[in-house]
């Protein structure tokens, strides 16, 4: 006599397809943190990988192994040291407390005369005694393109703001003073 | 599974090596795309050594669609694709199995088109490891998408032009850390050529992924 | 007012009208606070006016993919069960996408103006311009999918698979600017980040958005009524050819 | 371009953008409503509507 509940015979195959269906969800979900793994690690790599720009003091250190490739450089247009002749630009931009000497031999878009402006220069490093407003200089930065770097900062114009001085926080670390402004 | 997907891939490969498409066709238009690129920039000789990466995998993105275009037309010409979906492999298998097809495929591609790059271009390769590992990575990329997005576009009337347009924003990441990576591999630029190689793979992980969930809707019928 | 019909005739209700007019007038509002009242910026001057446009379009990109996404999900999920249903989510999915595909090419647009003025070039490989540009030429790609002559049922659940791929760009749009250096600025506004815009500019900016989210919503509701009507034509157009067939060979026996 | 060029070409050309775009959409659903002759009945009504209200 047979006495085994009916649902039991049942059973066996439940159970298999729930473990299936556990099985299933467990190779999803660890393929999917390993896909998030790897992903994070490439885009930490990348963003090294993919620079647009180098930073002043970044291209500084560099400047060896750049020799005069050419490349994109970053930093904060330092308003005092603009000088402007013959189609010819000479300034010092500044980032992180390291400053180097410019000289662009283009026109300037029109927000190049906005003091503290970041730009995007490009170009290549060149040779030449130069003197910046922190000491003198072995190199100065030879660039045709210029490209401002506008921020995520809006300011209603009619704030009179005092755009002469640097940005907040930007050269207090320094050990020297540049010069502010003399417009 | 592991069985099925080689029973697809060995299907696709005979049916490749009978029609030899691939060795006949493709891979001489794909030589003919290097010489039409050396014209292109004047064989300057600086302009060529430098752009040999990324020329490298144009030439096998031009290659490579019409690749996936014939792995699928092959299906869908005599109503194959009805006898897969009766058939009991599972979608998962024969993703990866025309994935596996299509890989064999185009590595045959890139193996005519690499030293056809060192002959033509005049290049030198400094990190074979980094060189060989990015082109697999670029490869395993590109079938996998191309699987995918070939089963997209399969059996629609305007294939022809719709798989280039839906591939090419998506291969366009591979495309670029590929040039990256050879770029580095061949010694024209210094820089992080494990990682773009390693994008490649991440791109081909998530696609894998991707495939593997919605190979079924793609190819269900009506 | 004949609305019940309307609705199946013109693509437009009661409801729709007055989304439309509303639309209209919101529209009209943020001209005259973008252009007019709002002040002009202490570095850029009036060049500021872009961001009105411009930011508030790509946040309505943004949104009609991600509907679009969700749409595609909740079809194929009907759609498995009864081929016949989830027409509705692939409609709503077609006219989603098409919206958000217009609003990328305004802020394409907006955004080379805007960068020529301001950085001095139209256009920069860098990592928010070259994934926007991924992300139109991907959605343009989905649409070119969904206009192809094949059959509904094939050709929706593949557009479907395909929003879903798509929309993995989306949040690589929106953080390129934080994960790599690009010479495109900052998200102008993100959760948990004091806004480094000024109230007037700051409220402006929300109004756009709201504006603009009225406007896409009628859009979006406009074209999914026409893709409805496309699709009761071409049902209609192919009852007709079935019947005229059926006629042809009753006469010629 | 100056400034303000700048921004009368963008605002222009996002508005054409939108106007035509919405124009395209209001009346291709009229259209292909007429073709298939729904609520042919008010057809008039509905015309005369369209200089008023113009489905904005």
């Amino acid at each position: 006599m047979d006495l085994t509940p009916l649902h039991e015979v049942e059973a066996p195959n439940d159970l298999r397809r729930r473990v299936h269906r556990r099985r299933r969800w467990s190779v999803l979900a660890i393929s999917a943190v390993l896909i998030f793994a790897m992903a994070f690690i490439t885009a930490q790599g990348l963003r090294n990988a993919t620079l647009f720009f180098r930073n002043v003091d970044e291209a500084v250190e560099q400047r060896s192994e750049l020799g005069e490739r050419r490349f994109r450089i970053q930093g904060r247009v330092v308003p005092s040291s603009v000088k402007s002749e013959s189609g010819l630009t000479t300034f010092e931009i500044v980032h992180n407390c390291v400053v180097a000497s410019v000289l662009h031999s283009s026109d300037p878009p029109e927000l190049f005369s906005s003091p503290w402006i970041p730009v995007v220069l490009e170009g290549h490093w060149l040779a030449g005694e130069v003197g910046t407003s922190v000491g003198s200089d072995t190199h100065y930065f030879s660039s045709d393109r210029m490209l401002v770097k506008h921020t995520n900062e809006y300011a209603s114009a009619n704030e009179q703001r005092v755009m002469e001085e640097p940005p907040e926080d930007f050269l207090d670390q320094c050990s020297f003073e540049v010069p502010a402004a003399t417009s | 599974m592991l069985a099925e997907i080689f029973l697809v891939a060995r299907k696709d490969l005979r049916v490749e090596r009978r029609a030899k498409i691939a060795l006949g066709q493709v891979a001489p238009l794909a030589l003919l795309i290097l010489m039409v690129f050396a014209f292109a920039l004047d064989a300057n000789t600086s302009l060529l050594e430098r752009g040999a990466g990324g020329l490298y995998w144009l030439a096998v993105l031009y290659g490579g669609t019409l690749l996936i275009q014939r792995s699928f037309d092959v299906e869908t010409d005599d109503g194959n694709m009805d006898a897969l979906r009766m058939s009991a492999i599972g979608m998962p298998s024969l993703f990866l199995g025309k994935a596996l097809a299509l890989f064999v495929q185009i590595t045959v591609l890139e193996l005519i088109l690499g030293p056809g790059i060192l002959l033509l271009y005049n290049v030198g390769v400094v990190d074979w490891v980094l060189l060989i590992a990015a082109a697999i990575a670029g490869t395993v990329a590109f079938s996998v998408c191309g699987v995918l997005w070939g089963a997209m576009s399969a059996g629609l009337r305007v294939r022809a032009t719709l798989l280039p347009l839906l591939l090419v924003p998506v291969l366009a990441p591979v495309l670029l850390a590929g040039s990256r990576a050879f770029e580095t591999a061949l010694g024209v630029r210094a820089g992080a050529g494990w990682t773009w190689a390693g994008l490649m793979f991440v791109i081909a992980a998530v696609h894998t992924a991707l495939g593997l969930g919605a190979f079924g809707f793609l190819l269900e019928e009506g | 007012m004949p609305v019940a019909n309307s609705g199946a005739k013109m693509t437009a209700t009661l409801i729709t009208r007055v989304l439309g007019v509303s639309a209209l007038a919101a529209t009209g509002l943020m001209a005259v606070l973008g252009l007019v009242i709002s002040p002009p910026d202490v570095v850029q001057g009036e060049a500021v006016r872009m961001l009105y446009i411009h930011v508030p379009s790509i946040w309505i990109a943004y949104g009609g993919f991600a509907l679009t996404s969700i749409s595609s999900i909740l079809f194929l999920r009907r759609s498995r069960r009864r081929p016949d249903q989830g027409r509705h989510y692939d409609r709503l999915a077609g006219s989603a996408a098409e919206v958000g595909v217009v609003f990328t090419a305004i802020t394409l647009i907006t955004g080379m103006l805007w960068g020529k003025v301001t950085w001095g070039t139209y256009w920069q490989w860098d990592a928010r311009l070259t994934t926007t540009v991924l992300l139109f030429v991907t959605y343009l790609g989905y649409l070119a999918l969904r206009r192809l002559p094949a059959e509904p049922a094939v050709r929706s659940r593949r557009a479907a698979v395909m929003a879903l791929i798509s929309f993995i760009n989306v949040p690589i749009v929106h953080y390129s600017v934080d994960w790599w250096r690009t010479l495109h600025q900052k998200a102008s506004l993100s959760v948990g980040r004091r806004p480094e815009i000024t109230g007037e500019m700051y409220w402006t900016l929300l109004y756009s958005a709201l504006a603009v989210t009225i406007l896409a919503t009628w859009l979006i509701i406009h074209r999914y009524r026409v893709i409805r009507l496309e699709e009761l034509r071409d049902e209609e157009g192919l009852e007709a050819l079935i019947a005229s067939r059926l006629n042809k060979d009753f006469g010629s026996h | 371009m100056s400034e303000v060029a700048t921004v009368v070409a963008g605002w222009g050309i996002t508005f054409v953008i939108l106007a035509t775009y919405s124009i395209w959409v209001v009346f291709r659903g009229k259209g292909i409503g007429r073709e298939l002759g729904i609520g042919e009945t008010e057809q008039s009504d509905l015309e005369k509507d369209v200089g008023t209200i113009t489905d904005s």
